[in-house]
């Protein structure tokens, strides 16, 4: 039985096709003003690379910012349980769970049934979260795919003030000012966030062991920043799917049960 | 629509709490015309001793006020806004910035009673949080000058009291009431002090006796309708009226509706407390815990703020015993009101953030709860202090926290949508989906 | 001249370390500066305030919601960071709710073999008040015997009130030196040497200090630019007193709780020795959560602006300080309106946006001087 | 801002050079310059005798002396006026130290309240600059010297950046913005979020439910208007009041402001974004005066 799972996300929707426990294919677009347009987007390219028919498709379960616009789905979940679900499917062994998303970092903790114990959102200030790095990349001139291996090549660690994102530019600009080599201020850029949101994972309390998701875990820059302020490794999804995926699989994984499947 | 598991039935004494409550800030705004005095203070401030001044001295409780004022978003906003231009800062205490801000436009909550916001006479104010005494400070520069007393009663928590500590508050009571009789140039009777004091005790004790009854599944009081009944505590607690409503009215009410089943939620399914004061503006956060079937039984602030508790023979929490002693005179009177006082469960977590941990934890078990809401009160840093560490404690106690932030008194610190997403979440976590409606 | 003091504020843990090693005694960490270090110096114990380091951190956060004041914050970090893993205890003198917090999550978190929380009264200006902290003074007094298993006489007591008046008398006299038109010390000189002076033994440091003096007087610097006052609560910050002073300014004077707040006064030892500590604390120039009914710190403030001839003033809030932002209105209107003395509001974090803070500095000191460019 | 969206760039506002017609420098008695690095905007203006003789405005690069040498070079393109003939030049704004050619740097305050002066005439008491990425209110005398300044730069909300990340959104050009604001027939709640990030959102959200972007405009231009009116009150309005900055050219946030203040700011004869480099050139030629003296 077919199922897919759908996270609506402030910048990004994406979609899980899933059969049997198994991954058939994973789309996304950029979310647009009307959500379910993007939605079926994702779902239609999903299903395209599937290689299957949408009435094939048994249940659909939303989750994600958005979710409630999705009118055709069968059910919503939120982001706390689904990436509890989807997080548990790829590491079992995961405690912690970090999702760092366009503009919301969240903490869940789950049990060794991977069922949500405790959870934490990192809410009012955008500063932790993807939006963050990308209006660095902006002020840098420097591409954000580029941004996670640029900042390995620093050396030099230097502190951030700003806490507001756009005032975090002008420090940046001010930076460059005073010459600071690019990859340093890259990875000042990495340092801040992985700070605000150690202190949120510290806040819920950290069990290993700790999973990172969400678009922001693909720049090996930020991943490297966080394994060095909490002193070991992050689990961080790569073979079977892309990070910014596991919510939308967690959904699917959702739809399944729902389904009777 | 679901069948509800529970009867249900409107308060039979709502309306009287309603009328109570209005008639203070009447007498407030009026007391000059009935050629009274009026005072202003906190809600925690000793009001038994004004009370020895005669039967015209009308009070008015700053952080009720502050509330009330929080209930009407477009004056508070022009209250924050307008203390904000006098250059106080935006994080203080939203109960004193929604105080100083009714002085600064000079508008009075309670129009129908008076357009202007109505000077007090003097001030009368106790201290345990840094924003007490210097609320009034403050309120006193922007009036132009009133005379003020506080006393000082953070002299640490219930169980380490001593002799000297007492004496230390009972003194400047004493110096007090010689400061009373100095500006308001009246006698100052004690027979009237005696019996406030009395009252104070019966307030107390009949509001934990009614949160005590809150115990009961279903539970016969949900918060929401705590929040308008405790107030007349935080009112004028040492008054007749207040004393009589708890003891004569609202307490037999309750405990009927307890014997007979009746539930404050009729679909009642899991029990959770929060903590500190919930954001005025957005109370319907607890009609949106009913689509869960999920009721607020209280919180330490409801019921610890003016009730006052022990630990009874079976080692369950019930209300504290009203004193029997006979009070003879003004000093006995004093030191009578501040042992009473010093044991009030707001007042412990001031010294360590563990005293509240075991209180809120002893109710968690005892009150039969799913969850706490933590309210990070950016509004309040009184209530808000140790909040952190509470959440630690009750979490290690095996039961599941849900924080979230705000504000008490100014809605531009609370995002409601933001806050029900997080319930959403929570319930989840313990199994919940809303009820079909 | 005063490399002595940087060294020891830079290098402050070693030194406590080392000292404990020299002497075998016991070392305290204090909160506030209402802790009565007599005390302690009479029973051979060396306190040390527990201050922040700057830097930003990710641990306090769990413990201490983060409305409240970064300075609290900041200490609790070092204290999870094991910064002060020589400590033999802590104390704390009741003052305001957020430092309150460091100690009590201290308490919870960090093991030290003696802790006490000291009742303190906070209406300094009842009658009341210095009989009561006498009393709470013998209790501490016992509990510290109790700890360390040895009487305090006193004679021990006025062994502690002297180490403590001379180091205070011993600043009053290189401050004096400050209200000169040329002072021969430096704003960032002068907080280097006060805040040193609370976590170093008193008795160094009083040998500091009178060596000091031998050469001070006769130490010329270049002409000085703005005379100009710092005041609010803690403040250690060096690199931004370091750039103020570097825009041409002098900082001549402060009104903070690490420095001036901090020693300005002395026991005067009438009879009983603890009565006459109590009385220094209940008397000494208030910390704003104790400056109540009157506002007693206003006046002070003046009075130390006039005797400084100051020519600016500069607000240091630390953000969400509540007794500080309660105070803040009252004194810019005080300083602007009744003495005509300029202030700038600056608010501060654990670490400042420099750059930020230059600008309104610059612009600050713009308002006072340039007068030919119109 | 993802790429994707970045490449259509219509918060960019268009760059601008002048040449005054009726002045030549060569019968000036003195020549001086001010440049404002900016953290969005570099302006270079050249007065003779205290009058404005040119300028140029351009966005600022992530090098400030490149930005300052590019707008000085811009600025005097055309006019036959050599850089060495200008006797002294002060630098202002952002980068005012890393303008290679000045002799001095005075604080972008100072040199706002000045150019408001200029500008407006001496009877302005109270201006509002709203810069690329802070928000000044600032008091001075009728010389168009500070006495009091507020600043706002904990929160991108009013300011241009914010202004232009809006634009950005909602795809309409940064010079439409206001005008496209005031096309609603009444104002809407005001945008609650003061976060420029989360704002964003909101304003999506706000699209989503199907609102016109001239309302969403609205909305943003009344919260961004409300916050620096909060500043203003802080610091305390004597009148004249006066804009300066890019947003004073935003029609719909400088309406929006004088409603609430009920308080008409004067309109601009000259391009109130130079009012910093103006102000700069002034103190600049002071200097020259100043040096004259003392030899």
């Amino acid at each position: 039985m077919i199922t897919a799972g759908i996270d609506c996300g402030s910048k990004n929707t994406k979609v899980v096709l899933m059969k049997e426990g198994n991954i058939l294919s994973t789309a996304s677009v950029l979310s647009g003003f009307d959500q379910e347009e993007s939605a079926e987007q994702a779902l239609n390219s999903a299903l395209e690379k599937a290689g299957i028919k949408r009435d094939e498709v048994k249940h659909i379960t939303a989750t994600g910012a958005g979710m409630e616009a999705i009118k055709f789905s069968n059910d919503t979940i939120t982001t706390i349980t689904a990436d509890a679900r989807g997080t548990y499917l790829l590491f079992p062994s995961t405690r912690t769970i970090i999702d760092i998303g366009a503009e919301e970092g969240l903490v869940v903790k789950i049990d060794d049934q991977g069922k949500v114990k405790d959870f934490g959102i990192n809410e009012k200030c955008a500063a932790g979260a993807g939006a963050f790095i990308e209006a660095m990349s902006r002020a840098l001139e420097v591409d954000i795919e580029t941004m996670g291996e640029l900042s390995l090549k620093s050396t030099k660690k230097i502190p951030m003030n700003a806490q507001c994102t756009i005032f975090a530019e002008s420090e940046v600009v001010s930076l460059i000012h005073q010459k600071t080599l690019k990859e340093d201020i890259i990875r000042a850029v990495h340092d801040a966030i992985a700070d605000r949101n150690t202190s949120m994972v510290r806040q819920i309390g950290i069990e290993k062991d700790v999973a990172l998701i969400g678009g922001v875990a693909n720049n090996i820059g930020f991943v490297d920043a966080m394994n060095k302020n909490l002193g070991f490794d992050l689990l961080v999804p790569k073979d079977r799917i892309a990070p910014e995926y596991v919510s939308a699989l967690g959904a699917a994984l959702i739809a399944q049960e729902k389904s009777g499947g | 629509m679901v069948e509800n598991k529970y009867p249900t039935e409107p308060l039979k004494c709502w309306n009287k709490a309603k009328i109570l409550r209005e008639n203070y800030y009447k007498d407030f705004a009026e007391a000059h015309e009935k050629g009274g005095l009026r005072w202003a203070g906190g809600a925690w401030s000793f009001d038994a001793i004004p009370a020895g001044l005669g039967d015209d001295v009308y009070s008015l409780t700053g952080e009720p006020y502050g509330a009330t004022v929080a209930f009407n978003d477009k004056l508070a906003l022009e209250c924050q806004e307008a203390t904000e231009a006098k250059g106080f800062a935006r994080d203080l205490c939203s109960y004193m910035r929604n105080y100083w801000g009714s002085i600064l436009i000079n508008k009075y909550a309670w129009p129908q009673f008076s357009e202007e916001f109505p000077k007090p006479d003097f001030i009368w104010q106790d201290h345990i949080c840094c924003s007490h005494a210097k609320w009034y400070q403050v309120a006193s520069d922007l009036e132009g000058g009133i005379p003020m007393f506080s006393i000082d009663v953070s002299v640490g928590p219930y169980e380490k009291r001593t002799e000297h500590k007492i004496n230390y508050i009972v003194g400047q009571m004493h110096d007090g009431i010689n400061w009373l009789e100095k500006v308001t140039g009246r006698d100052y009777d004690d027979e009237l002090l005696i019996q406030a004091v009395k009252n104070e005790f019966r307030s107390c004790h009949y509001w934990s006796a009614i949160c005590e009854l809150n115990k009961a599944i279903p539970a016969p009081l949900d918060e929401k309708s705590m929040y308008s009944l405790y107030v007349l505590g935080t009112l004028r607690k040492s008054a007749q009226w207040a004393a009589d409503f708890y003891e004569k009215e609202l307490y037999p009410e309750v405990k009927d509706r307890v014997e007979r089943g009746i539930a404050a939620i009729g679909n009642e399914r899991c029990r959770i407390m929060t903590d500190t004061q919930p954001p005025w503006a957005f109370l319907r956060i607890f009609r949106y815990l009913e689509q869960f079937g999920c009721v607020s039984v209280g919180s330490l602030y409801t019921f610890g703020l003016i009730g006052l508790w022990e630990v009874k023979e079976d080692g369950t929490w019930g209300p504290k015993s009203i004193p029997d002693i006979e009070i003879t005179n003004r000093d006995e009177a004093l030191r009578a009101l501040t042992d009473w006082n010093l044991s009030k469960p707001e007042w412990q977590h001031f010294y360590h953030p563990k005293l509240k941990s075991d209180m809120m934890i002893r109710i968690a078990k005892e009150w039969k709860l799913d969850g706490v809401f933590l309210h990070y009160n950016r509004g309040c840093e009184g209530l808000s202090l140790g909040i952190a560490e509470n959440r630690l404690a009750i979490q290690k106690a095996g039961i599941p926290t849900m924080p979230f932030e705000g504000n008490m008194g100014d809605e531009r610190e609370f995002d409601l949508a933001r806050t029900m997403k997080r319930v959403d979440a929570f319930m989840e976590s313990l199994g919940l989906d809303k009820l079909k409606q | 001249m005063f490399e002595q003091f940087k060294e020891w504020y830079d290098n402050r843990h070693e030194y406590a370390k080392k000292w404990k090693e020299r002497t075998g005694g016991k070392v305290l960490g204090t909160f506030c500066t209402y802790v009565p270090e007599e005390i302690l110096y009479a029973a051979d114990i060396l306190p040390v305030r527990i201050l922040g380091s700057h830097e930003p951190q990710d641990v306090s956060e769990p413990h201490i919601f983060a409305m409240f004041c970064p300075f609290c914050r900041d200490c609790l970090a070092q204290g999870l960071k094991g910064r002060y893993d020589y400590l033999d205890g802590i104390t704390i003198a009741q003052s305001c709710l957020h430092i309150r917090q460091t100690f009590t999550s201290w308490d919870l978190h960090i093991p030290v073999d003696f802790r006490y929380y000291l009742p303190h009264p906070m209406h300094v200006q009842s009658p009341q008040a210095i009989p009561y902290l006498t009393e709470e003074l013998k209790v501490f007094k016992k509990a510290i015997e109790e700890w360390t298993g040895k009487e305090i006489s006193n004679d021990d007591l006025n062994r502690g009130i002297e180490i403590m008046n001379k180091n205070r008398r011993l600043l009053q006299q290189v401050y004096e030196l400050r209200k000169k038109p040329n002072p021969p010390l430096t704003g960032l000189e002068a907080m280097l040497m006060v805040v040193s002076s609370q976590m170093t033994d008193k008795r160094e440091h009083n040998k500091a200090l009178e060596e000091l003096l031998q050469k001070l007087p006769s130490r010329s610097l270049d002409e000085s630019g703005e005379r100009l006052m710092i005041l609010g609560s803690e403040d250690d910050d060096t690199e931004f007193v370091a750039m103020v002073e570097d825009l041409g300014a002098r900082i001549v004077i402060d009104e903070h709780c690490t420095g001036t707040r901090y020693f300005y006064e002395e026991v005067n030892t009438n009879g009983d020795a603890l009565a006459s500590i109590a009385e220094r604390y209940v008397k000494r120039v208030p910390c704003p959560s104790k400056d109540w009914p009157e506002r007693t710190r206003l006046d002070h403030i003046i009075k130390l602006a006039k005797e400084y001839d100051v020519q600016g003033v500069i607000v240091m809030q630390m953000k969400f300080c509540d007794p500080h932002e309660l105070d803040t209105p009252a004194i810019k209107e005080a300083l602007e309106n009744d003495v005509g003395i300029p202030t700038i509001f600056l608010e501060f974090d654990v670490t400042v946006p420099i750059g930020q803070f230059k600008t309104r500095v610059e612009a600050f000191l713009e308002i006072i001087r340039e007068e030919d460019l119109f | 801002m993802s790429n994707a969206e970045s490449e259509k760039e219509y918060w960019r506002w268009t760059e601008s050079r002048y040449t005054n017609p009726d002045l030549s420098w060569e019968d000036g008695d003195i020549i001086s310059a001010g440049v404002d690095v900016g953290s969005v905007s570099t302006q270079a203006v050249i007065m003779v005798d205290g009058e404005l003789y040119c300028y140029s405005s351009m966005r600022t690069g992530s090098n400030s002396p490149d930005s300052a040498n590019n707008a000085m070079d811009w600025a005097l393109e055309g006019t036959s006026l050599p850089l060495d003939k200008i006797q002294y030049v002060v630098g202002t704004g952002y980068g005012r130290v890393n303008v290679p050619f000045a002799k001095r740097a005075i604080t972008e305050i100072a040199c706002h309240a000045r150019g408001a002066n200029f500008i407006y005439g001496p009877e302005i008491r109270t201006v509002l600059d709203m810069g690329g990425q802070d928000c000044k209110a600032i008091r001075c005398d009728q010389r168009g010297k500070v006495t009091a300044f507020l600043m706002n730069d904990k929160c991108a909300a009013g300011t241009g950046r914010g202004m232009e990340v809006f634009a950005d959104l909602l795809q309409v050009h940064i010079n439409d913005v206001g005008k496209m604001s005031l096309e609603v027939d009444e104002e809407p709640e005001p945008v609650s979020s003061t976060c420029v990030v989360f704002a964003k959102s909101e304003a999506v959200g706000l699209l989503r439910k199907g609102w016109p972007k001239e309302k969403v405009l609205a909305a943003y231009c009344s919260a961004m208007a409300h916050r620096v009116v909060t500043l203003l009150l802080r610091l305390g309005i004597e009148e004249k009041f006066a804009i300066t900055g890019g947003i004073a050219k935003n029609v719909g946030v400088v309406k929006r402001i004088e409603d609430e203040l009920k308080l008409k700011a004067p309109e601009p004869s000259i391009d109130p974004q130079l009012a910093g480099a103006i102000g700069a050139a002034l103190f600049a030629k002071a200097l020259v005066e100043k040096e004259r003296k003392k030899a």
